[in-house]
């Protein structure tokens, strides 16, 4: 139903504990945000697509789809700084040096963002949820924030129901109609969330609920060795980056 | 092993038809539903549309509806290719109504009468033609009673023939529904078949998806199997007589063509008259 | 206009998150003590937050042609109440960027600053100082005015917490902060302003329908 | 016109029972759905009930598996009066599963494995044997393979064996369907009953609600005409072979029994043959 979930759930690396994915594209990611753009941010992206797109085998295509609109963002923000305002000759003026900065940050977003979403591709926000337990979370406040995972793709499949009977209705074809037909629909999906969660209490109240969701989780061991070649890739960026004389 | 239906088509014009279709939910799932599926959907038949679950109905009448848009293939209105523009998705789906399965998706609104002037009011029409529509919807539909009640107050039935006034409130031409009869009971199934029939003779194409064999038996023009692939089409009394199509469609035979023939065969039935439709029409025949 | 993975500077991701972590945990209490005291709330929360994030899920048309989605910040306080809206504009948020790539996780701390505190409380505030204001008119247009007012000032007030945390990353060369702010300001009005309006008008059929049922 | 099963239950003990059981949905009906209503369900046997919509199918069903508490009567449990107490229902509820007719009313897990385990841990299980019961129940219910899967990517048929895997990890005595064959396609209809019928030869009990007559017919040991009030109940052979009580309760007759007497009238089917219980019996005859 969304498209970064469903390629995470048959990810080949959906069984890698998630620690060692988190080391593996956490560390690139820092790596991206605090070495030297030139090479540091470069050799995060590229480390970073290369794993996703190998052995990870993240789709292509869904990649690219689900970074085209932070790109858009990272892109529009950066053309802010190709000019200057206010300053003392013209009202605007191309910034001095503007070139190299938005390249800098824009080139540091992208690879900050292929890291990102590689870590998302391989793995699915089901096998997280059950990590925020282990940060110390209040169970309640964990069990509420899985019950809104579940729930979530129920009312997005009734949402998407409901747009598409109201298109067929012809409910998005002028400005005025969209904006009705949207709150149609937003006030249609409030009532059915209150809705899921009164049928889904009865429900639960047939399966022994009394107020506790206690499931079963499996905690597989963090294997060092794993993490150690998680790190590996990080390590090597830095340490390229850092000694640039390892560059010809 | 394929039916065909040559000699149908040249009876009456095609008022709807898809060619060449192909469709897949890339987003979720790197197969795709069939890759070339065509249909014709002729003046004022009933077709109807079975096979398994997955085997890519729901997604068939969709693409008619231009609920959906093809991966390859065009959808035809009376002759013309649809264009993939905005106004040509709009000039298919005022002419072409989709009904959903479960009544509940398309049941948006807070009372019957707002819901079925929904369509209506987004065509531009002016109030007074507006309320016409929506009398004239529920009164075709049997349900004038129901217009001032909330909708979450209604019973399934009653919700779903509030979802055809509402369909029907944009005068189509081409009725598509998807599973109409599933969860209705028995009494619902008949009345509702009654009020659809009643379109019917009305001038109202219908294309209907169902699991009911026997259903699409008795009353469908003609009917099409579909399993990620057109697996026969042709008239319903032929198509769906055949066990081996239809156990190819992972579908169970009909009981009133296999009565017809036992009986035919024992002698209790004429070798001319019709197969029993009903479980009814069988025990006339005793008594 | 969610700020992306990488978009600022690690000192900054860090002071937003500073600056947004006593709000959602003050959310999260919030929500934990509801649930503690009656385990039923817990489901409700989950639809909520499961709403919530359906909300910002819809499509909304632009001027621009292309589409943009509602930050339901405005709808959300006032059908929920600032503080719960931070927790669960957090959670909506954390899904956001993790299920569609809106926002990042390093972003995370400035998107919530920006949307589930700034947002929800002016929206909540302008909610209710409109609804004062209008206090002698006819309920449905009282209603109407404070809801558009609430939606409406909630997705500006959003738009300007992000503009002014990219100005104040990125400041101008000549101008510094408020040029930069005047900067950002300027390219996301193009499409903020006119989307603001849109889930003014928006939330006003919504509150409508619901305050009917 | 009613039957009445008095020697059926002499042969096995009652497990589950309801008695002068009244109710009704007072926020949003002022009319009760029925107020005398009493109905045994026997040890091992699978109980069919069949009524119109609106009949109050649903609404025994939640009060047999403590879901709903009766406005008056009461609920017997192995030969005892359950009691109105939390401890009373929570018992109750242990012992008797209701399967709803919604998968996602009961779905509340990211994973299979962690959705079923959630009703054994809930029992105080030790986690090896919650192990135990998982991956028993998804073998019964022929979903191992799903075992990691998320729910939310799950067809409709496969949620409700998730469903059914939930209840039955619970070790329950009775297990309560509420319309299990619903929205499912003929294939999956037959692999689920053959899925429920290894669970009743295993010792479990069953009541299920369905429309289908056909299919009630052909496996429940009794059936039970539910119409505001009990029509009928006895001998699934005999009760949905009766036209005049099918009507009655506003369901059409089955085929089976109506083309087993036409055949056997004409002479088709030797006099002790039992009625034919799928086309497929009736094509069979003549091949």
């Amino acid at each position: 139903m969304l498209a970064i979930d469903a390629a995470a759930h048959s990810s080949p690396w959906r069984r890698v504990h998630p620690a060692v994915k988190g080391t593996l594209f956490g560390g690139l990611l820092a790596c991206a945000l605090v070495l030297p753009v030139w090479p540091g941010a470069a050799l995060s992206a590229l480390a970073a697509l290369a794993v996703g797109f190998g052995p990870a085998r993240v789709p292509p295509r869904a990649f690219a789809r689900a970074a085209w609109v932070p790109l858009l963002f990272v892109l529009t923000g950066a053309v802010t700084m190709l000019v200057s305002v206010g300053g003392p000759d013209a009202v605007l003026a191309w910034a001095p040096d503007g070139w190299r900065r938005a390249a800098e940050v824009a080139g540091r977003a992208a690879a900050a963002l292929c890291c990102q979403l590689m870590f998302a591709f391989s793995t699915p926000l089901a096998d997280l949820l059950p990590r925020l337990a282990r940060l110390g979370l209040p169970t309640a406040l964990v069990e509420t924030v899985a019950l809104t995972y579940r729930m979530l793709f129920v009312l997005l499949d009734t949402a998407r129901r409901i747009r598409t009977a109201q298109a067929g209705r012809l409910g998005y074809q002028t400005r005025a109609a969209w904006v009705r037909s949207l709150g149609v629909l937003g006030a249609a999906v409030f009532v059915r969330s209150f809705e899921r969660a009164r049928r889904m209490r009865r429900g639960l109240e047939c399966r022994g609920y009394e107020g506790e969701l206690t499931v079963l989780v499996d905690t597989p061991p963090v294997r060092p060795a794993a993490l150690l070649a998680a790190a590996l890739p990080p390590l090597s960026v830095a340490a390229a980056a850092l000694h640039p004389g390892m560059w010809p | 092993m394929a039916v065909t239906d040559s000699d149908a088509s040249t009876a009456r014009p095609a008022v709807l038809a898809g060619r060449g279709l192909a469709f897949g939910y890339h987003a979720t799932d790197p197969a795709p539903v069939f890759t070339d599926v065509s249909v014709e959907v002729l003046s004022g038949e009933v077709l109807a549309v079975l096979g398994p679950n997955g085997g890519g109905k729901t997604t068939l009448l969709r693409l008619l509806a231009g609920s959906l848009t093809p991966d390859a293939g065009r959808i035809v209105l009376d002759g013309a290719a649809v264009r993939r523009t905005r106004r040509g998705t709009a000039g298919l789906r005022r002419r072409v109504q989709l009904v959903f399965q479960d009544p509940d998706d398309q049941l948006f609104s807070a009372s019957v009468t707002q819901d079925v002037s929904f369509g209506p009011l987004n065509q531009g029409l002016a109030e007074r033609e507006v309320r016409d529509r929506v009398a004239w919807a529920l009164a075709a539909l049997d349900i004038t009673g129901l217009a001032e009640r909330p909708t979450h107050l209604l019973s399934f039935g009653q919700r779903k023939r509030v979802v055809l006034a509402g369909a029907l409130a944009m005068r189509p031409d081409v009725l598509v529904l998807d599973e109409p009869t599933a969860g209705l009971d028995p009494a619902g199934v008949e009345s509702l078949l009654a009020t659809l029939e009643g379109l019917r003779s009305a001038g109202t194409t219908l294309v209907v998806s169902t699991h009911d064999v026997d259903l699409a038996h008795r009353w469908a023009d003609r009917a099409l199997l579909l399993d990620r692939a057109v697996l026969a089409v042709g008239p319903a009394r032929e198509v769906l007589a055949d066990p081996a199509l239809l156990s190819a469609a992972r579908l169970r035979p009909a009981w009133g063509p296999a009565v017809g023939s036992a009986l035919r065969a024992a002698g209790a039935l004429p070798a001319a008259a019709p197969d029993p439709a009903t479980p009814d029409d069988v025990i006339r025949l005793g008594g | 206009m969610h700020i992306a993975e990488g978009f600022l500077p690690p000192v900054h991701a860090v002071a937003w998150t500073v600056a947004a972590a006593p709000f959602v945990l003050h959310g999260a209490r919030s929500v934990t003590l509801a649930v503690r005291a009656d385990p039923d709330a817990k489901l409700l929360l989950g639809a909520s937050g499961a709403f919530c994030f359906v909300l910002s899920a819809l499509k909304i048309p632009s001027v621009t042609g292309s589409c943009s989605h509602p930050t339901g910040a405005g709808l959300g306080a006032i059908l929920f109440r600032p503080p719960v809206m931070a927790a669960l504009g957090t959670v909506t948020l954390l899904f956001q960027a993790l299920l569609l790539a809106h926002g990042g996780l390093t972003t995370l701390g400035a998107n919530v600053f920006s949307m589930a505190v700034v947002g929800p409380w002016v929206g909540y505030g302008g909610y209710r100082l409109v609804r004062r204001l209008t206090a002698r008119l006819p309920e449905t247009t009282a209603l109407g005015f404070a809801v558009f007012a609430g939606a409406a000032l909630a997705s500006l007030s959003t738009y300007s917490v992000t503009s002014l945390q990219l100005a104040l990353a990125f400041p101008d060369a000549g101008s510094g902060v408020l040029g930069a702010f005047a900067k950002f300001g300027a390219i996301f009005s193009i499409t903020q302003i006119p989307l603001a309006v849109i889930e003014g008008l928006v939330t006003v059929v919504i509150v409508r329908l619901l305050s009917t049922v």
